[in-house]
């Protein structure tokens, strides 16, 4: 019941979801059977920012959206220098871009279909 | 360059929609009428209208009108709606 | 053009242009369904003769006599009037034109042919030109205050 | 007399031309005008299609009988789409209006906040 | 049948169109009245469209024809004519699917606006816009007759244009309004040109009428030139990259249920693309090379789309381009079936029975129109957590957010909710859909399914972006932000469970409606023309 086939695969989602709280239980599990022997109150609970103090500001321990991926989209710079390019917000390129579309579907219905 | 690279694709655009102009049937020799000229021979008989593009404005293809004036409602009131007069917590920049 | 209109000349023709706009619009109107025109023309002949006046005495001067208000809620009620001619015929179907060739009100049958026309034909079609006739006049009308009172303020600014 | 294709090129043409202010053109209003250029073309094209060599309106009220009479249906469609034109315009032009309040400018090139 | 369920097609349009006409003249008499009238008008529309729907899912799911005007609703045929007169409903699997989506959608957008656009000015032209754009949409989803889908086309541009321009005192929404308006008017008159063109060839108008000329005298250069002009304007009217320039734009700047309704016409033009390829064109007009301009479309779509979300720093842009990104993946999984459809005609395959065997572009297709209804409910989902979001802490960008976790838990967790389930996160709806459009675009080149995996997982990474910058840090910054009011938790736990339900039986959802709607499109215009014509 409740399961896709795509004639050569199939999906389950009531299967999946039970064998995950399966995993989990045994997660819970191994878990509780771990080591009891945890302080509070000690420096065991203190974040470790890779041996620096932990920053009095609040707003410093939150990575602002803008950071996150930084590295990614400074891998990919090049990329994006260009696809940003594209969108630039004048009007004229926007109909430009609608104009071209439509000369490359011409030319694929006429020359290579 | 970029300047040119439009032009060539303006002219291309344009190079179809002539070639579609003038790979149409000649002007004036409709391939097949059918349509129309049932709606010239019953205009008089089924809606009783001697204006047949009356007739098919508001009988035969009356949905059309109906949308036609629903454009032009529409119209009116995003044309209202941008010039309608502002509560003063909206002032400009506001996000919310 | 300032607040009070243009010239003295543009003025006076106006007073008699425009009851002459205002027939023949409604004539165009009212014979839709005999003669070229119908609803959308006429209403738009009509809406001419409102956009002749805001020219020629200026946004203050129609001030009391076109409110945007009172042309907003008449272009409701003729939309409304039209979606309701189309609904009256949802006995049979959407659209239909229950009162051509009925007898009763614009129900007369015309002969087969060219002919001189009756204005007692058409059944539903001259309600529908007077319904849409309403709200176009109204409609463009409306467009044509709101924008120039907005493009005035614009100047003001 | 046939006159062949010539008139649905002038249509074409229109278009073209409303094509080349939508792309070339750098004021909002120019830009509208383009707009509504290439709407005439189209709905030029469109009522040419419905012609009929020789023929007539198609109006009862005294015709000539046994006249031939144009296609009614394009007329039909012209009529809506010329109404769809007036309303898209009015739109399209009271956006300008605000645009230029906001960015005090009509020039597409400064108007790109909305960008990347 | 009753005489409601004979006349549900048209009153789907017809109902909306009285609100909308209603609205402004209600509105005079307060707003608590508007809203109640506002709130019927919709509710019953929806009732309406599940109602058809459901109708006509339990009868068989023939094709069913609505003769506006004349005689007898289902005689399109006066007597002695081959060609029909009058305007045409027809109402045929993806139809029928198509509206449960946009009810589903318009539902969730109206019933959050109440308090969303409570102490807001022109409350009463707002929900006479949604109107207007509402029955607009369902008009394009039913009408068997060109020129009346091109007005109800229109009817959406403008009523979309509206809204999107609605918040005046927005300078970016004047502009988005400026620029979206004219690429709408651009590409609707691009499609009544090949209206135009099309009528001129066949002297007629009806889908099925000029589909069974075009089928029985095949394309000629000037149908080829009018396939070509709807497929661009219908594309570009959807939103496939690169013509996709309006879409955050659009999205972005439309007030936030507003969005959410925005994106169901973007996938109304969508079907309607689908119907021109499928229907009109659906015999003998280089399928293939259509089959090949979709997919080529659709990776654009996927990649661009998801990636030029991943540098966003405004939230609802960020959205908005997730929501580009997923058109693509609906004409992924449609073209890979149009492509394998024309090689199946090819070689004189009876596509029926391919269909019943599950052969791989029949799964594509089911996946992409699958596809259609979840990302209704999870980027409508989406949009509806962005609005309160942002007017919970009065900022859009999301270097300034942060830390609203601690006051808004709901909305947190419905937003967790949209972006798993749009980025494909088992058990959610996502997955069930994106799972059949890889498997079957993976037969047909793995290159397909690759990227369009990729930009998954780089979806989730987008709205993990979006739930760090909004939702989590500490409580600090924007501490006067609350929890959404009820009437806007309502609506989004409504699309939360519809993706829960979606999510965790898909057999149930693609079983009972989707293979119909895939069917309807799979199997060809000769059902469809055996509607309008007899016969067939």
């Amino acid at each position: 019941m409740g399961g896709i086939n795509s004639g050569f695969g199939a999906w389950n989602p009531i299967a999946w979801t039970l064998l995950f709280l399966g995993i989990l239980i045994i997660g819970f599990f191994v878990r509780s059977i771990g080591r009891k022997d945890y302080k509070r109150g000690t420096d065991q609970t203190q974040p470790f920012l890779s041996g620096n103090p932990e920053p009095e500001a609040a707003e410093a321990l939150h990575v602002r959206g803008e950071n996150l991926y930084w590295g990614m989209v400074h891998g990919l710079s090049g990329y994006y220098q260009r696809v940003r390019a594209w969108h630039t917000g004048i009007l004229n390129d926007y109909v430009a871009w609608f104009i071209g579309a439509l000369g490359l579907v011409f030319v694929i219905l006429f020359w290579i279909g | 360059m970029r300047k040119v690279t439009l032009l060539v694709a303006f002219l291309f655009v344009s190079a179809f929609l002539l070639l579609a102009a003038t790979s149409m049937r000649d002007f004036g020799a409709p391939n097949d009428a059918a349509m129309d000229d049932y709606f010239i021979a019953n205009a008089q008989s089924e809606v009783a209208a001697n204006n047949v593009v009356t007739a098919v404005v508001f009988d035969y293809r009356g949905f059309d009108t109906l949308g036609e004036a629903t454009v032009l409602f529409a119209a009116v009131v995003g044309i209202l709606s941008l010039f309608r007069k502002l509560r003063k917590e909206e002032r400009w920049g506001d996000e919310r | 053009m300032n607040q009070q209109g243009m010239s003295v000349i543009v003025r006076t023709v106006t007073r008699f242009v425009y009851g002459l706009v205002l027939v023949f619009g409604f004539y165009v109107i009212m014979h839709g369904h005999l003669t070229p025109g119908g609803g959308f023309q006429g209403g738009a002949v009509v809406a001419s003769a409102f956009a002749l006046l805001l020219v020629a005495f200026g946004a203050a001067g129609v001030k009391g006599r076109l409110d945007k208000h009172l042309l907003q809620t008449l272009e409701e009620i003729g939309a409304l009037a039209f979606l309701g001619l189309a609904f009256a015929g949802v006995g049979t179907v959407f659209f239909y034109n229950l009162l051509a060739n009925s007898g009763s009100l614009f129900g007369a049958s015309v002969a087969l042919g060219p002919n001189a026309g009756v204005l007692n034909t058409g059944g539903l079609v001259p309600l529908m030109n007077w319904a849409v006739g309403l709200k176009v006049m109204t409609g463009i009308a409306c467009i044509v205050i709101v924008m120039l009172v907005g493009a005035r303020k614009e100047e003001t600014e | 007399m046939s006159v062949g294709n010539f008139p649905f090129v002038i249509a074409a043409l229109l278009v073209a031309f409303g094509l080349y202010a939508l792309l070339f053109k750098r004021n909002l209003i120019k830009m509208v005008i383009g707009i509504s250029l290439v709407e005439t073309g189209v709905n030029l094209f469109l009522v040419m299609v419905g012609y009929r060599s020789g023929g007539a309106a198609p109006i009862y009220t005294y015709a000539t009988a046994g006249e031939r009479m144009v296609l009614p249906t394009p007329q039909a469609l012209t009529l809506t789409s010329i109404v769809i034109g007036l309303a898209t315009t009015a739109l399209l032009l009271s956006f300008a209006v605000f645009v230029h309040r906001h960015y005090g400018t009509l020039d597409v090139r400064k108007i790109k906040e909305l960008r990347g | 049948m009753n005489a409601l369920t004979v006349h549900a097609p048209v009153l789907l349009v017809a109902v909306p169109l009285l609100g909308a006409f209603a609205t402004p003249l209600i509105g005079k008499l307060g707003r608590r009245t508007r809203d109640l009238f506002v709130g019927l008008i919709v509710a019953v529309t929806a009732a309406l469209a599940g109602l058809l729907a459901a109708n006509f899912f339990a009868s068989g799911a023939a094709p069913s024809v609505y003769v506006l005007g004349g005689r007898a609703f289902n005689m399109p045929l006066p007597s002695g004519m081959m060609v029909p007169i009058r305007i045409l409903f027809e109402v045929d699997g993806m139809s029928a699917f198509m509206t449960l989506i946009t009810a589903l959608v318009t539902l969730a957008g109206a019933y959050f606006s109440f308090s969303y656009w409570k102490e807001r000015s022109g409350g009463s032209m707002y929900y006479s816009l949604l109107l207007l754009l509402t029955a607009g949409i369902f008009g394009m989803e039913l009408t068997g007759d060109m020129f009346n889908f091109f007005v109800f086309l229109e009817i959406t541009s403008i009523a979309a244009c509206g809204l999107i321009g609605f918040r005046v005192w927005l300078r970016k929404s004047q502009e988005a309004g400026f620029k979206v308006m004219t690429l709408y008017t651009l590409s609707g008159l691009f499609v009544l040109l090949a209206i135009a063109l099309l009528y001129g060839q066949h002297g007629a108008l009806n889908i099925g009428f000029l589909a069974s000329q075009i089928g029985s005298i095949g394309a000629s250069l000037v149908d080829k030139i009018a396939l070509g002009l709807l497929l661009t304007g219908l594309a570009m009217k959807a939103g496939a990259v690169p013509l996709h320039m309006w879409a955050p734009d659009a999205y972005g700047e439309a007030p936030a249920p507003m969005s959410a309704v925005l994106v169901a016409n973007s996938q109304a033009s969508l079907y309607a693309l689908f119907r021109v390829l499928f229907t009109l064109f659906g015999v003998g007009a280089t399928l293939s090379a259509n089959g090949w301009i979709l997919i080529v479309f659709a990776m654009l779509t996927i990649f661009v789309g998801v990636t030029m979300a991943l540098v966003q720093s405004d939230i609802k842009r960020l959205i908005a381009y997730g929501a580009v990104s997923q058109i693509g993946y609906m004409l992924l999984g449609v073209g890979v079936g149009l492509v394998r459809r024309a090689s199946l005609l090819a070689g004189g395959a009876a596509l029926a029975d391919k269909a019943d065997a599950l052969d791989y572009g029949f799964v594509a297709m089911q996946g992409g129109i699958f596809h259609m209804l979840n990302d209704a409910a999870c980027i409508g989902l989406l949009f509806l957590t962005t609005g309160a979001v942002i007017r919970a802490s009065g900022t859009r960008d999301l270097n300034k957010m942060g830390g609203l976790a601690h006051r808004m838990k709901w909305t947190t967790i419905f937003f967790i909710i949209g972006a798993f389930a749009l980025a494909g996160i088992p058990p959610f709806n996502g997955f069930a859909s994106k799972f059949l459009i890889y498997e079957a675009s993976f037969k047909l080149s793995p290159f397909l399914s690759v990227i369009a995996i990729l930009s998954s997982i780089m979806l989730l990474a987008v709205f993990v972006k979006a739930f760090q910058g909004a939702f989590l840090g500490s409580k600090t910054g924007l501490s006067d932000a609350g929890e959404a009011p009820f009437g806007m938790l309502l609506p989004m736990a409504v699309l939360a469970l519809v993706v829960i339900a979606f999510g965790l039986f898909p057999g149930f959802f693609v079983d009972t409606i989707v293979t119909p709607a895939a069917r309807a499109l799979w199997l060809g215009p000769s059902e469809y023309i055996g509607a309008v014509l007899g016969g067939g």
